[in-house]
């Protein structure tokens, strides 16, 4: 169940365009290696993909940033 | 059992959506947009999707209210217009016409600001007439 | 139909009927009942669309025993079906009248272009979703462009709640969407894209694909586009097609044996 | 801010009874892994909902992982 | 609407909502329309996204911001100056539409001479607004026809609300853009009804129609139609009736559906106001903050309730039908007034509302006397429809202005009546959020509104936060010179530093503590709610 519904959400998430930030492995308790390695390689995939782009929707970050450019106007991220 | 879809106007802000009552056995259930209104095509904001919810509320005024010494206490509609009545037939009296106001609305319909300013104008007397327009 | 309709209604094999009826120029949603047997020769189709069996829940949250009929396009049939389901409706308690339905994935040819969206205006095909896609196109995009051009289509979200309050299968008397922890409140826009996605993920083994949430959207965001992509997902993961079976989705979002209680959702809001 | 080399923040749900206790194992046999990851412990990964991982990437996750 | 009718004739929206989406640009001044009108700011974003240019001009950093091809946030209260150096830039280049300026207008020389001195620098010295925005944000304007100008609260709402009127009525005609299909200037009306309140008379100075009590004519129609003598100097408005209360002038006072205690300026102020009362009638759905210190209370029927008419923003009178029951004993408004009336023994029967229309429409000729009932349907009409075959009117001034030609006016800027100085260094305004509504006495109560907001908040920079050492959710004690409230504060960049914003829905937290009820607009009466200066401070803890 775990695994279809980690699918379910990666694909969605992919679908708006999140891709690959989400990750499942799985690890028996014994298997310390194995979880150092997943931690390790996810974090480099990470690295790679840089920093979350939502990360600035609360106000940090303007939306223009974001390609494409010309879609926002110049404003900064505004609460109500 | 009685069910009706009663068609009405948003009574929140100025623009005017069409919505429906979903009324079922004389209680309003929800508050839908109408599809084919000119000014809303069918959508409808927050306050609008919950307009309903004031209406129900438990909170609404059931009966007229006399305040009789510093408290209030429940009455009959009689009793009520006839103290609030003869108020103002003693202030017009003493003080003149001028000494009274009328505040109107925004949140009644127009045959009722049309009474109430009639109202003013013709039992009372007097042109203070005012209403939140300018809040 | 019309016919038929007055039947039932006369001989009891329903208590009221839901259908459209014109009224002063609107084609509106009217329950027929064999007090006004008359009324039935005004019954039409109805070239607008409401969700006539979320007004048939409401009636059963209140008298859980009367007999409902109503006008069912494709879409209907298979919310009724989500909705028996979930116990929200007795199939027993309930007989339709089916009548054309509109083009869906779920169903290959139909006739009613309800849904058929305007062409899209040029700022919304440069920066935005085209209304008229299908997800097979949005996946054509580059991540990055997907990712703006869903975000420039939440960021105008005014937080109606109308594709949640419009939903045929939206029954639950919580709400995800009204859970302050899960998304946060007070703000214009809502908190982006979380709050869009909370509820795709709730629609996931109920959406029918009906398109009244994009309908009702006030701002045009393509959600039935995105809800499509959920029930594909759902399809591929889970191989479950909402709305044509009698079994519940096997999606549940806690776990395994927990499901979600469903409950009528007047209950919760006329108690206020 | 300077920032030489992007640091991602990472947050893990982890099993109690699986990954969490292969973390613990990391630990305790001094096994060096990345500094980025926050882990929380849940009783089962399947009590982790979608939800969960939405508010985690909503307040700025840069990755989630599951561990079962 | 003062600011209108002097430009234009006619003091109501000029357009249709629905014309909103075909303008090519669209130039929002003073309005959070997404939080406020959110079906306009649907016609808004449809617009936008088939091709029309979009300028957000406010104070705040609102959600329209976002989409706005020039977004600007000018100070508080400085509209005036905005708009002429707009026209100064217009003129400069060439854009005005020199035809209609001379065929459908009058007084454009005097303007044409007070803006030379608006130059841009000028205008960035007042405003805050740099030149290369502002060159900008001309440009999109007189460039793009028709443009549609949308204002609300945020134009009215000063000392200087009148001239901020005009002065939105002076670029619109400058360029030729009122009087035409998707152009016009359009103010969004706050309240369902306030369109139709001020059509039926329910102003000191005008009977229905805008027909003014001092014409003699006009008093002689409406006196025969009553069967009564009328009074003919025009009376007094709600900011002329707070210090009349205090002087002892006004003894009673009827209240319909309004909650003054909470939405007027300077909340102390007519707190006192309403001691001196000799009697206080309220009507009302709810024990609202002003039904709590009436004498009698009256229990009044809601929207569902009653049959009738509203009219909106955009001049449509449209029908509401009676959907259910009034609740325990509460009447209709209408009932209420007629029976009242007849116990002060001014007989009034009414067996419908219908019956108050028409004798309405008959006594109202030029805007509303086509209408009827029966033809409003649904869909309702737009006035002018002055007779039975008359379709309504999408748009006013098409030839020509309601008032013949459309008038200029020489608007100088005048500063807000108080702004920050050392003791009360932030800039206060006030306003609506999106879940809330006016003095949430009826949003409040409803469950699915209350869960979005519980609370009253003030939203403070987080600059201005960081150097405070103020954290979200902080109580901020606020002080100006009328008075002092408690508040929330909400860290958010939609405030510029060095201005607070306060939602105007909470009775906790009530705002109007803090407004200044001495400063009003001259002429129209309304007060400056938008710009106070406080002073803020952390609750030690």
């Amino acid at each position: 169940m775990t695994v279809k519904r980690i699918t379910f959400l990666q694909e969605l998430l992919a679908f708006i365009g999140l891709e690959e930030r989400l990750h499942l492995s799985w690890i028996s308790s014994a298997e310390a290696q194995k979880f150092v390695r997943v931690v390790t390689d996810f974090t480099e995939k990470i690295r790679e993909l840089g920093p979350n782009p939502l990360a600035g929707y609360n106000g940090i970050i303007k939306p223009a940033e974001l390609e494409p450019a010309s879609g926002f106007g110049k404003g900064q991220v505004a609460q109500q | 059992m009685q069910c009706k879809l009663v068609p009405s106007i948003c009574s929140y802000c100025g623009t005017g959506c069409g919505l429906l009552f979903e009324v079922i056995d004389g209680k309003i259930n929800s508050t839908l947009p109408m599809k084919t209104h000119p000014v809303n095509e069918g959508k409808l904001c927050i306050k609008g999707w919950n307009l309903h919810e004031h209406i129900n509320s438990f909170m609404r005024l059931k009966h007229p209210l006399v305040k009789t010494f510093g408290r209030f206490i429940k009455t009959d509609w009689d009793e009520a217009l006839q103290v609030t009545a003869d108020r103002f037939k003693e202030i017009v009296a003493k003080h003149g016409p001028d000494s009274v106001g009328m505040l109107v609305s925004a949140k009644i319909t127009n045959e009722e600001n049309y009474l109430a300013q009639k109202f003013a104008r013709a039992v009372i007397g007097t042109n203070n007439v005012d209403h939140c327009a300018r809040l | 139909m019309n016919d038929r309709v007055k039947r039932w209604l006369e001989d009891g094999t329903v208590d009221l009927f839901l259908g459209y009826k014109m009224i002063m120029g609107h084609p509106l949603p009217h329950c027929f009942v064999k007090e006004k047997i008359e009324e039935v020769n005004d019954l039409i189709i109805g070239p607008a669309r409401y969700s006539l069996e979320k007004i048939a829940t409401h009636i059963a949250a209140v008298k859980p025993d009367i007999k409902i009929g109503l006008l069912a396009r494709d879409c209907n049939q298979r919310a009724l079906n989500v909705l028996y389901i979930w116990n929200q409706l007795n199939p027993e308690n309930v007989r339709t009248v089916n009548v054309n339905c509109c083009p869906s994935n779920l169903k290959e040819h139909g006739d009613c272009s309800y849904l058929e969206h305007e062409a899209a205006g040029s700022f919304k095909r440069q920066v935005g979703i085209d209304n008229n896609l299908q997800p097979e196109n949005i996946e054509g995009y580059g991540q990055s462009q997907r990712l703006s051009r869903w975000m420039y289509e939440f960021q105008k979200c005014i937080k109606c709640y109308g594709c949640r309050n419009i939903c045929p299968v939206c029954f639950c008397q919580e709400c995800s969407l009204e859970h302050r922890e899960l998304v946060g409140t007070g703000a214009l826009p809502p908190e982006i894209p979380i709050f869009h996605l909370v509820r795709a993920v709730h629609m996931a083994g109920r959406c029918i694909d009906c398109g009244l949430c994009e309908d009702a959207c006030p701002v045009d965001i393509p959600l039935r586009l995105l809800y499509q992509k959920v029930n594909e997902i759902v399809s591929d993961v889970f191989d479950y097609k909402t709305g044509t079976g009698d079994s519940q989705s096997p999606f549940n979002i806690l776990g395994d044996t927990v499901t979600l209680e469903p409950k009528p959702i007047q209950l919760a809001k006329t108690a206020n | 801010m300077k920032e030489d080399r992007f640091e991602p923040k990472i947050l893990a749900f982890v099993c109690n009874w699986c990954a969490y206790g292969a973390a613990d194992l990391a630990g305790v046999s001094r096994m060096q892994y990345p500094p980025n990851v926050r882990a929380i412990r849940v009783m089962c990964s399947a009590t982790v909902s979608p939800h969960h991982i939405l508010r985690a990437l909503q307040d700025g996750a840069d990755g989630v992982l599951v561990g079962g | 609407m003062a600011g209108l009718a002097a430009a234009f004739g006619s003091g109501a929206m000029t357009n249709s909502i629905a014309d909103i989406e075909d303008a090519g640009c669209i130039f929002v001044i003073g309005s959070n329309t997404t939080a406020c009108h959110p079906l306009i700011a649907r016609r808004i974003f449809r617009a936008k996204e088939k091709g029309a240019k979009l300028i957000v001009a406010d104070p705040r950093n609102i959600q329209l911001s976002r989409f706005a091809d020039v977004a600007v946030q000018h100070r508080l209260g400085s509209d005036v100056a905005l708009l002429n150096g707009m026209m100064h830039l217009i003129i400069r280049n060439g854009w005005q539409d020199k035809d209609y300026i001379a065929q459908r207008t009058e007084d454009y020389e005097a303007l044409e001479k007070l803006l030379q001195s608006y130059t841009p620098e000028k205008v960035k010295a007042i405003t805050g607004v740099d030149p290369a925005d502002l060159e900008n944000m001309t440009e999109l304007y007189a460039t793009h026809p028709p443009a549609s100008l949308l204002y609300a609260m945020g134009i009215t709402q000063h000392t200087t609300g009148v001239d901020n009127v005009k002065s939105c009525c002076n670029v619109a005609m400058l360029c030729g853009y009122v009087g035409v299909h998707g152009g016009g200037v359009n103010p969004l009306r706050g309240q369902n009804n306030v369109q139709g309140a001020c059509d039926m008379g329910g102003l000191p100075n005008v009977y229905t129609g805008y027909q003014p009590v001092a014409d003699a004519e006009a008093r002689e129609k409406f006196s025969t139609a009553w069967g009564t003598e009328l009074p003919d100097s025009p009376g007094l408005t709600i900011t002329d009736m707070i210090p009349a209360m205090l002087e002892g002038k006004l003894k009673g006072l009827y209240v319909i559906g309004e909650n003054p205690k909470l939405s007027d300026p300077d909340w102390n102020h007519l707190n006192h106001a309403l001691k001196e009362l000799d009697f206080l009638v309220v009507q009302e759905l709810f024990l609202s903050e002003t039904a709590q210190v009436a004498d009698v209370v009256l229990p009044a029927a809601s929207v569902a309730e009653k049959d009738g008419t509203f009219t909106n923003s955009e001049r449509r009178c449209m029908r509401i039908h009676k959907a259910i029951e009034p609740v325990g004993n509460a009447l209709p408004d209408w009932q209420i007034i007629a029976r009242l009336s007849t116990a002060m023994g001014y007989q009034m029967d009414y067996a419908s509302p219908e019956e108050i229309f028409d004798e309405m429409t008959a006594l109202t000729p030029k805007s509303y006397a086509g209408m009827t009932y029966e033809r409003l349907g649904l869909d309702g009409l737009q006035w002018p429809c002055p007779d039975g075959q008359h379709p309504g009117t999408p748009y006013l001034h098409k030839d020509q202005f309601t008032r013949g030609k459309g008038k200029f006016h020489a608007v100088e800027y005048k500063d807000p009546a108080e702004l920050p100085d050392k003791e009360y260094p932030y800039f206060l305004t006030t306003g609506r959020m999106f879940a809330h509504f006016h003095t949430g006495t009826m949003t409040r109560i409803s469950p699915h509104l209350d869960v979005e907001q519980t609370t009253g908040y003030v939203t403070i920079n987080p600059q201005d936060a960081g150097s405070l050492d103020i954290k979200e959710g902080d109580v901020l004690i606020l002080s100006s010179r009328r008075g002092q409230m408690e508040a929330p504060a909400k860290i958010s960049g939609s405030v510029e530093p060095g201005t607070l914003f306060l939602p105007i829905h909470f009775g906790e937290n009530p705002t109007n503590v803090l407004t200044n009820a001495e400063a009003f607009d001259p002429l129209a009466k309304i007060p400056e709610f938008k710009v106070s200066a406080v002073n803020i401070e952390k609750l030690a803890s």
